[in-house]
């Protein structure tokens, strides 16, 4: 086991899917020689060469293009759109086109390709530049939807989603880049679609995902000490495929549910989340369902806002003793 | 300013090249007449945007293209998917939602693909696919196979972002992709001069790119064929992108009922005396072509048109139980455990 | 009253509020000849000129930052998107600009703009031309959402949301386009934000949008006569403003609520809708949350699959019926 | 090929309009300068881009146009928000967070805006702002307030579609907007060059929407009043728009901490030696400026940077009251009842 941090994880999910795959390629914005904005692809360059790692122009549709059209015809490519709010500038591509055509074709066309980005907040950048777009993509048929809490995750997941043969939407939380965590050594790939559970309180299960599982561990662990109530925490780590019968056992084994989304409320992964469980486990509930989000406003810039703004532990702990 | 091909006129085609381009007209003619039929039969569902009148374009293209390269076109790409090979009833049958359907019914008449036949697709979205033909061709040069990709795409397609920046990536990686503008000086129903800064809405942005003005006469196959070939092989020897605007004409509406009324009497008179079928036909007879060849051909694209349609129309419509495949690799449609 | 039909109805809502305001512009692609690929613009060019109603390039992104550069200029602009799947086209600027400049600006800039677009399926157009996307609009703060299921509504929800001073998208029904219905005479504006109860059975409660409010009514009296379940129809209007009273008051009369969405299942509105009810009614509901919803699949082309693919008056009594 | 602007060098300009380049010149470097101290000093939270080396646009630009003419800029847009005569002490609380920042803190340092002084906004998302630049000149052509739009962006943002769509509609429509484009020759870290198929980013782009190739030395302020005037004016008469490419350089990083590392230490000399303030400062003392009247204008600058920075750094931190505030006209953010 080594210690990686979150950013160097993701270097070393793509550097062990390029070595082992010859038609793994690498495009994005100042990805090769800069070795990426956030430094999470330094050393790519050096080491697959200048062919396998490439700087693109500003252009989010061609590099989204480009990575469709290559994974139709032979190559296994990974596109990175720098800050996942850009997504919006090439969601034709993605949303349209990448999604639905493996659909439109009957199956004549496979897209193994995974388009990576800087998912969410907490580094003061406004509106613009830390939205957090997990529903975005949950919500069009045909993309698979990942989002790491962790660097083992993080090498794991990248990994899995490399060799999975549909299109991934990998989301990085760009708050977590400077965490750090073990991370297997040697060849470490995960499985899409299964959740982790942490803890095993039987009061309450918090449903998290990304930068918000360490904040719902956290919170966790105060409520159980402070307030005596037993959680356990779901890391949903993909979206899609979405692990339900893990989210069920925990609805069963607690009977309150509560989601800790990033994304702004409505239409969030957690309004699915409660449907499902509405739908399908209403009779295990001893309570309401509850959703702690970002309130459905833009996110804002300065640090006290942003603060008061995305959840935190505080907010968890508080909303579960008031609802509980 | 523009450069326009003169190589088909100087050249020599031999007679099975030309026959061969004249049996595509045919086939696209034919199987287009025969899509409008069944659509006024009432048993076209959806929409439909034909190529009647367009046809050199597809024609010459495909005829140039190594049975490898790539196309990508867009919701009128009826043509553009038939020439590369593309089963007639297949066709025929997905546009009238049946399960022989090349697309089981799934996709409809705006996304005609063949992969067997490299026909990466009809898209439907004005733009999209420019990059993505793009992908193509950066795959094919990183693997070497000397692939070529051609999209299609129409004047109107100029005005959106996608078209620029798929030029500009394909300039700067010197990609192997001709994109080919076919302009029939109408989006929708609005004429393309009327919301573009330039006259030659393909040729004028070439510079851009750092690429050449190039315009051929879209309605003249042996010009389109001519023009293709040369930039074909210049992208295949690596010399890559370019982008090439052809002048045709439409000779029906947008799609499926418009009347295509607001076009001049006159403009639409003057592009139906240039016909490409018309063209090339008298062409042939001119340099010695026997007039029953031709008409065998004919005959033998309405034969095949013929079979197209009655297998088409004697399959079941297209099977609900598809509503649930190949949403993933795997075959399925399961989004949870 | 006059019967119009729902494509009249729109020209009819822009015409009035061009009439009253000079600052209202309207642009497109094929909006003004030829009167919208919909017809739905017919006569506009004729009455209020080629400045006022003006044809625009392909270009979705220029529509949209027209008329947002506009709107914070001194106009009050209206723009079609011509099918809401191109929204995709320009998300950046609907999402990203449109939605969050107010906020970022603490409220310097104000964005008095609708957009336009036909929405929905069933005219065998396929997954790149029949997507339901109110969801979409729906995640994103800042963006007001109005679809409206009858030609009444379309003249005035729109005419409301000319007048509004925040940016609304406004989603057509295409496959409602030819229907029928009474539209008073004279000024007609709707309030944004209020829902509409149809019937008072009190069994169950369907809720419903746009094209699936007449499938819902359709359902709701098959139900009540051959199966003796009374229900009643909340038909939305608007998903932002939301009206959650009157949906929670609904949901009090009869204990079982059912969402008819045309959004394909993950992150739709009726996940918003159920998770409402079960964080703020849990203990008003006799039985589980059902939604019924366009499979979470790209929509098919064909006639019979798309028909078996988007929800139906005969799947919502089947469902209804099974479930309760 | 290229049209460089010699219209400062010729005409003369008078004393008072040199002064107040010269001013603002100061007022941007100085401002700028004081915002990497406080970054340095851990002040600054988030990301924040300078103009420091580019300061001439933004002065050249300000100082031509109309109070009421519109700006629209980038997150490089400290610079272009305050020559407009936004608060500097509202700038320079936004970049702290403070709840006296000209957003409130909400925007932060990448939106600056100032509607009363016609800063219509700092867009954060490359090239989104161009239609939206477009826009505002089309409602000042339609409600005839002889208003000009001006919008500024990079080199690298001339790869991205919203440009081309935006250029095409300012021509078609000929609005009143000059559209001006900074090349630094960098867009982050990657040379523009190694990214784009032509060599002037923004110039030879320009024929593709029937606009003149227009380069001007961004480091010259004189040339920048020039050329900035004549295309203003153009615009105002019903000339329709222009795409100007001012060469210049960040004399640091990209943003924040970027050491700039990428870039040859000989090109970065050189443009170092062609700094556009002391370019400027020794042409006006050839001219018979005395050495005093620039260092009072400094001088006076260096005041108001203090008192903004004071002013800044006393105001308590963004009210967290207002994060539920002006979603929507109401002022509000209510999405229910
Ligand atoms: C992004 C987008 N905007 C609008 C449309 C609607 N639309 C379909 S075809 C078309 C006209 C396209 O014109 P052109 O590129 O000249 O191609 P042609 O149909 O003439 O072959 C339009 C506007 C679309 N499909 N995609
Ligand atoms: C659509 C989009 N893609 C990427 C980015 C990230 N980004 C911010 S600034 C920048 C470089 C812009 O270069 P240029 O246009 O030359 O402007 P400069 O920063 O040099 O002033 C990039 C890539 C962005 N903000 N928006
Ligand atoms: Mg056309
Ligand atoms: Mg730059």
């Amino acid at each position: 086991m080594a210690e990686l941090t979150y950013r160097e994880a993701v270097a070393a999910g793509l550097a062990q899917e390029m070595e082992r795959d010859d038609s793994v390629y690498f495009i994005g914005e100042d990805v090769a020689a800069p070795g990426g904005v956030f430094k999470t692809t330094g050393g790519l360059l050096e080491r697959f060469g200048p062919r396998r790692v490439r700087d693109t122009p500003i252009s989010e549709e061609a590099i989204a293009g480009a990575v469709m059209g290559a994974a139709m015809t032979g190559l296994r490519p990974v596109g990175e759109i720098m800050f996942s709010d850009f997504f919006a500038t090439c969601w034709d591509i993605v949303a349209n086109q990448i999604a639905k055509t493996r659909y439109m074709t009957n199956g004549q066309v496979t897209l193994p390709l995974v388009i990576r980005a800087a998912n969410g907040g907490g580094l003061r950048f406004g509106a613009q530049h830390s939205q957090s777009v997990e529903n975005w993509a949950m919500a069009v048929p045909g993309l698979k939807v990942v989002a790491p809490s962790n660097p083992a995750d993080v090498k794991g997941l990248l990994a899995a989603s490399i060799r999975d043969d549909d299109p991934v939407i990998f989301l990085e939380a760009k708050s977590l880049y400077p965490t750090k965590g073990e991370v297997p050594d040697g060849e470490h790939v995960e499985e899409l679609g299964r959740a982790v559970v942490h803890g095993d309180g039987e009061d309450v299960v918090l449903v998290a995902l990304a930068a918000m599982v360490p904040r719902a561990i956290e919170a966790g662990e105060r409520l159980r000490d402070e307030h005596g109530i037993g959680c356990r925490v779901v890391d949903l780590r993909s979206l899609v495929p979405l692990d339900v019968s893990t989210l069920l056992e925990s609805v069963r084994a607690t009977g309150r549910v509560f989601t800790v989304e990033e994304n702004p409320r409505l239409c969030g992964w957690g309004a699915e989340i409660s449907s499902i469980v509405a739908e399908e486990a209403l009779y295990d509930l001893d309570g309401p369902i509850v959703r702690i989000t970002t309130p459905h406003v833009p996110l804002p810039a300065a640090e006290t806002l942003e603060d008061a703004t995305i959840p935190s532990a505080s907010r968890i702990v508080d909303t579960v003793v008031k609802e509980q | 300013m523009s450069v326009v091909a003169r190589w088909a006129r100087e050249a020599k085609l031999d007679d099975p090249t030309r026959l061969e381009l004249y049996s595509k007209l045919s086939e696209i003619r034919q199987f287009e007449q025969r899509a409008y039929d069944l659509f006024l039969q009432n048993l076209v569902a959806g929409t439909s945007h034909l190529s009647l009148g367009q046809e050199a374009v597809a024609a010459g293209f495909a005829q140039a293209m190594r049975d490898d390269d790539f196309t990508f076109c867009t919701y009128r790409g009826h043509a553009h998917t038939l020439v590369r090979g593309a089963s007639m009833t297949g066709l025929m049958a997905e546009l009238l939602g049946r399960s022989n359907g090349i697309l089981a019914g799934k996709g409809g008449s705006m996304h005609l693909t063949s992969v067997e036949n490299y026909a990466m697709g009809s898209y439907a979205i004005v733009g999209s696919h420019l990059p993505i033909a793009a992908g193509a061709a950066w795959a094919a040069q990183e693997r070497g196979t000397g692939q070529v990709s051609v999209c299609f795409f129409g004047d109107g397609t100029t005005n959106i972002g996608a078209f620029h920046e798929a030029l500009n990536l394909a300039a700067v990686w010197k990609l192997p992709v001709v994109f080919v503008c076919e302009n029939n000086l109408y989006m929708e129903y609005t004429p393309i001069a009327s919301v573009t800064a330039v006259e030659h809405p393909g040729a004028d942005r070439a510079a851009a790119y750092g690429l050449e003005s190039l315009i051929v006469d879209g309605n003249d196959v042996d010009e389109v064929y001519g023009i293709a070939t040369t930039y074909l092989e210049r992208a295949r020897d690596g010399g890559g992108p370019a982008l090439i605007e052809a002048k045709t004409y439409r000779k029906g509406g947008h799609s499926r009922a418009d009347p295509a009324k607001y076009r001049p009497p006159q403009e639409v008179e003057s592009w139906l005396a240039r016909d490409p079928i018309i063209l090339y036909r008298s062409r042939l007879l001119e340099l010695g072509v026997e007039e029953k060849t031709l008409d065998d051909i004919d005959s033998e694209v309405l034969t095949a048109v013929d079979r197209a349609t009655e297998e088409a129309k004697a399959a079941p419509p297209a099977d609900e139980e598809l509503i649930h495949a190949d949403v993933w690799a795997d075959g399925g449609s399961r989004w949870r455990n």
